[in-house]
């Protein structure tokens, strides 16, 4: 981890409401599939805090790239930088998407007592989620297993701006729904996933996912009814960004009463957890 | 232990413990000092003071737990920490091994859990002084609840102060009509300092949900919005009596730490600002120095109060 | 008078009086309403609140009055004020041109020189209400002094009651430990309705000059950093009293306003954004009217405390 | 008074921390000499308040120039704004230096006892300063009388951010001090003042001062002393610009005991001054 100053290389319109911000750093930073950085633009008084953005490429090892929305203050902030401008990093931050599950699901916080198929794999993105995604569909487009890709999005621009050519290119079977129908298949992108459960065998199959909490709930309901394993990278307001503020936290299932170990911090025993462990029902939320 | 390279301009005392210098991460910003390893030199560092430690673990309240407002945040975290015990056996043997201060900052829901949990702390090595929280405003017993009452507060002290193996300082809620009242009656029961200020009760509600945005219901403000509010606060106690005082809230910069100073507090704290800028503490200490150089101060002690 | 063009989905009523609005200008950050209306149309304004008027024109503090702070600023004006007999005079005649609601602040520094202003505003024609500012921290006598206090405050308001010929606001101080203790006692005297906040008290030290910023060494806090602890106070009051509220702190949108709304708040006051937005109650006005196309609403009211 | 959006055509640095903004109107604007404007970069959440600059330069019915100092937040966000980017603006505010006093000294709100000799005029800026001065010394070297200009900074590089090459393209008879002698005169530039009343004949003449608050107060104490009339553009930490908040006063000199007439706004019953209506004594300012 480390806290350093970043130039902005290029922070371009994707589509309406959506940029890729390229950073350039003064060293190499290492940087893993599912991983985040706090930023912040380096002249600004207001907002506070820095934002999370997962880290969505490593385009050259002194160079991250970050997928955003624009959605308040912060996002806003970050939108106005030019190249050249001063961003305040933290990272890399966050455990990463255990992609090599032979070797255990190391860095994923609460075991699950499924039987992981490390050859099948489904990623369900939805809508800017997309980000914390590319790097490990990368890689497992890399390891040759069997890797569906289901990528839903509000409407035909908002895919774009969450990256779609980028997974297009990965050359992974792919199903694209959007909300209003404008790209691939009207709907909400749980809609094929159920379908492709129901239609095909994918005992044994790993699911990975990133999307808005109620999405990732309903893939994580889902996962329990056809008994597959499923990581979810979860978001939650986060303060800091390296686990002082316990402000991220999730609630997850504990056996015994409520107790230290009742809520997880998103920021450093996350993001990515096993979806069998949380509790769905206590919104770690606010807009969701 | 380099202690050559500390700056003595900045060293400062509080009821008998010695600082390195008056800058201090604040409970709850500043997790069990572990996690700054990485960003910051400790060594480097006045001190710290523990997130809330309880007895026995808490698990906090549920999410959602903090939001940001204009100028700072507002958190509901409830005190989530690991408890008295496991921070005596799991974090103390690592922070031994820096040259800072530890502050235990202590909880309890009544006057006997926070007497058990010093009970428990009493036994950890390492341990520089404590600091009664009855100024948490996100419980329903304890904290506020104590501190926002003169006569409970001066109780909780005296009895806090007996069962005691250390220095006590006595965190002061901002929640209240004439702080200098507070801070007397904690005096008089006992207290070898105060640090002030904790957190202001607020709320942020959900226009669309229509619902406060906090689990909680509200949450307490902290960040540069309520610095005027706090300097105010330690200007008031420092007239008040005669104890070395800590200053806290909405520290960012080093003028703003000066600010304190200036005030009448020894020393401060820096809570949220660590949440933004992990290196605060460190750009504080150095700005200290700077500010010796510029005014050719042989201690930043002697400017203590000045603006009083 | 162009009645027609109010929006009556935004029409409140506070103590019989009503507005076509839920949106005022606050006391003292709204001159007295003609410097505005060469920028808003003053006919489209729910009201305002006059700058404080005192029976005497009052000189204020000497400079520096004012400093920024982040999130907001600290301001003692001393309530420089060309007095009641002046306002009824030169401003009312001017102010009756306009279709929207007078309400004069009114201050002294004692409970005869508020009656004694009530008196002479009285003979004003065109006031619908009395504001009674019991809570301006930057005097020595008058204002926050009665304010903070749940007996002196409850003594005022019953006498300026009796000698008002109009409905009686008062407003109240957020420098207390319990608000809701304040506002039951307020409204057991007698008020027919209650705004609040206004500001906290604060300081601001200057590092280079070790002397505080302003003249008068201590000011109030205004502008969105308090906006939390305001909506907040608004929600404690709404609990504690059956009187309609008038939410007062940090305003500078249209989901700032909804805030107060929800917390519970019949109409809100927008102070400090004034200065840095002068059009901001227009947008405001106008953001409620969209947010009431949005869900449906028939009136704005009807989301009066639903955050409760 | 209008209150609009306007739209930064250029913002460039004249020497370091000194920058001319120039902004672009939708409307033409009416501007004179010694007005100010409360200005604030619109997507900026912080500082809250708007700054006052003076009105510099009008180049166009529609465009505005502004010569300002890099000092706090407010300046140095300012300073970050490029070509197309939005500034809030109200303005035009505050009185005008009164150039044709044969008129009368209208606008001025103290009227003086001291008989001016319209002929006649000694400008002296301080620093940032000249900003407000610039279009006063274009007027009066059109009007043709005598007119000694008087320009004093901290070096040459402030000098020259200053706008010094304007005032000399003027081609009035310029005196330029520097603290240290970097450029011109070495001292204050109270010093060549005092040397021109004491060596020339400059009975009746007037004064026009804009600086830091202690030179304008020496100013002022040498225009009493030669018995000159003296006017000043004051400056004030500024809440609203407009009237409303009554931040802005300084203590003036009444007849009577302390009274609602005691403190006047700089905003709007200035930022021009009679001198000797001002209680020096009695700062106004924070910084000085
Ligand atoms: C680990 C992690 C990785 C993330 N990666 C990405 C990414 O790669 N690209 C991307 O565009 N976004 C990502 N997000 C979400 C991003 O952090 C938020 O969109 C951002 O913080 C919103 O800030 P803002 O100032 O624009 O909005 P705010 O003004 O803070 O809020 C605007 C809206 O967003 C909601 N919001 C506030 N904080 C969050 C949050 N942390 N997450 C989601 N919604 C929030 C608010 O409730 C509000 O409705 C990630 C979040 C986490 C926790
Ligand atoms: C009528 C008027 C006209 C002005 N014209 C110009 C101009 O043309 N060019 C120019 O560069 N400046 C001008 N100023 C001064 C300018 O307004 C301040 O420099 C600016 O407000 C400082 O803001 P900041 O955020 O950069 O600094 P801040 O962070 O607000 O303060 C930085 C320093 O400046 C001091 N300061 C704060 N407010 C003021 C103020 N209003 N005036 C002076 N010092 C202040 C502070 O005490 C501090 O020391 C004018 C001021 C007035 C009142
Ligand atoms: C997320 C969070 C958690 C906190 N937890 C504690 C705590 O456990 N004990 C305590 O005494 N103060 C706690 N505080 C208060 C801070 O120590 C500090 O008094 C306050 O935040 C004001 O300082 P700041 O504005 O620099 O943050 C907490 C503050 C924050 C923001
Ligand atoms: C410069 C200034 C002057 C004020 N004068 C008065 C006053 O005369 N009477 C009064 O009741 N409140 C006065 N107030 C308080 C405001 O009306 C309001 O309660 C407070 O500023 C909080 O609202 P805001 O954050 O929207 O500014 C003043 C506030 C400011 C900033
Ligand atoms: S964001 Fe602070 S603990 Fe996770
Ligand atoms: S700046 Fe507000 S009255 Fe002058």
């Amino acid at each position: 981890m480390i806290d350093t100053i970043a130039i902005v290389e290029s922070n371009d319109e994707l589509s309406p409401g959506y940029r890729l911000l390229v950073l350039s750093f003064g060293r190499e930073v290492e940087a893993r599939a599912g991983q985040f950085a706090m930023l912040k633009a380096a002249e600004v008084f207001e907002p506070l805090l820095r934002r999370a953005l997962a880290i969505y490429r490593q385009p050259h090892p002194r160079r991250l790239s970050f997928l955003y929305q624009i959605l308040g203050r912060g996002t806003q902030a970050l939108s106005q930088l030019g190249p050249g401008s001063r961003v305040e990093a933290l990272l890399p931050l966050g455990n990463e998407w255990p992609i090599d599950v032979r070797t255990g699901l190391a860095g994923v916080v609460v075991p699950s007592a499924t039987v992981p198929n490390p050859d099948r794999n489904i990623v369900v993105a939805g809508g800017i989620g997309s980000a914390s995604l590319l790097m490990l569909c990368e890689q497992l487009a890399k390891e040759g297993g069997e890797t569906r890709l289901l990528f839903g999005a509000g409407n035909a621009a908002a895919a774009r701006g969450c990256g779609l050519e980028d997974f297009a290119a990965l050359g992974l079977p792919l199903t694209i729904t959007t909300d209003d129908g404008s790209l691939g298949e009207r709907g909400f992108v749980t809609e094929p996933l159920e379908r492709l459960l129901r239609e095909e065998d994918f005992s044994g199959a790993i699911i990975y996912s990133c999307g808005p909490w109620a999405m990732m709930s309903r893939v994580a309901e889902i996962a329990d009814r056809y008994r597959l394993r499923c990581l979810v990278s979860l978001e939650a307001p986060m303060g800091c960004g390296f686990g002082v503020c316990v402000g991220c936290v999730v609630a997850v299932k504990t056996d015994g009463p409520p107790g230290y170990d009742s809520y997880k911090r998103v920021c450093v025993d996350g993001s990515i957890f096993s979806a069998d462990r949380i509790e769905w029902k206590v919104n770690a939320m606010t807009h969701s | 232990m380099e202690a050559r390279k500390h700056d003595p301009r900045l060293a400062v005392e509080i009821a008998g413990i010695k600082f390195n210098n008056p800058v201090m991460g604040a409970s709850g910003t500043f997790g069990y000092g572990l996690e700054f390893a990485e960003l910051i030199d400790l060594n480097g560092l006045g001190g710290f003071s523990t997130k809330g430690l309880s007895a026995r673990p808490l698990p906090g309240n549920p999410p959602p737990r903090i939001v940001e407002t204009h100028g700072g945040m507002l958190n509901a975290i409830g005190l989530q920490n690991v408890g008295a015990r496991a921070f005596v056996e799991q974090k103390l043997p690592l922070l031994r091994r820096f040259d800072t201060r530890v502050i235990a900052n202590v909880f309890g829901y009544s006057d006997d859990d926070y007497l058990e949990a010093i009970q428990i702390l009493n036994d950890g090595e390492g341990i520089a002084a404590y600091e009664l929280n009855i100024s948490c405003p996100n419980v329903k017993e304890g904290g506020i609840v104590i501190g926002n009452s003169a006569s409970a507060s001066a109780r909780l002290t005296q009895k806090a102060k007996r069962g005691s193996s250390r220095p006590l300082i006595v965190k002061l809620s901002p929640n209240v009509t004439d702080v200098s009242v507070l801070a007397r009656a904690i005096a008089e029961a006992g207290a070898d300092s105060l640090s002030l200020i904790n957190t202001i009760v607020g709320t942020s509600i959900d226009v669309n949900t229509r619902r406060p945005r906090l689990s909680y219901g509200t949450g307490g403000l902290s960040g540069p919005a309520i610095l005027p509010i706090a300097v105010r606060m330690v200007q008031e106690v420092a007239r008040a009596v005669d104890l070395p005082l800590i200053g806290i809230g909405g520290i960012a910069s080093t003028s703003d730490a000066l600010e304190f100073i200036l005030a009448g507090a020894t020393a401060v704290q820096i809570g949220t600002a660590n949440y933004y800028d992990p290196t605060v503490t460190t750009k504080v200490i150095q700005g200290l120095a700077s500010y010796c150089d510029r005014y050719r101060l042989d201690a930043i002690s002697s400017i203590r109060g000045l603006a009083s």
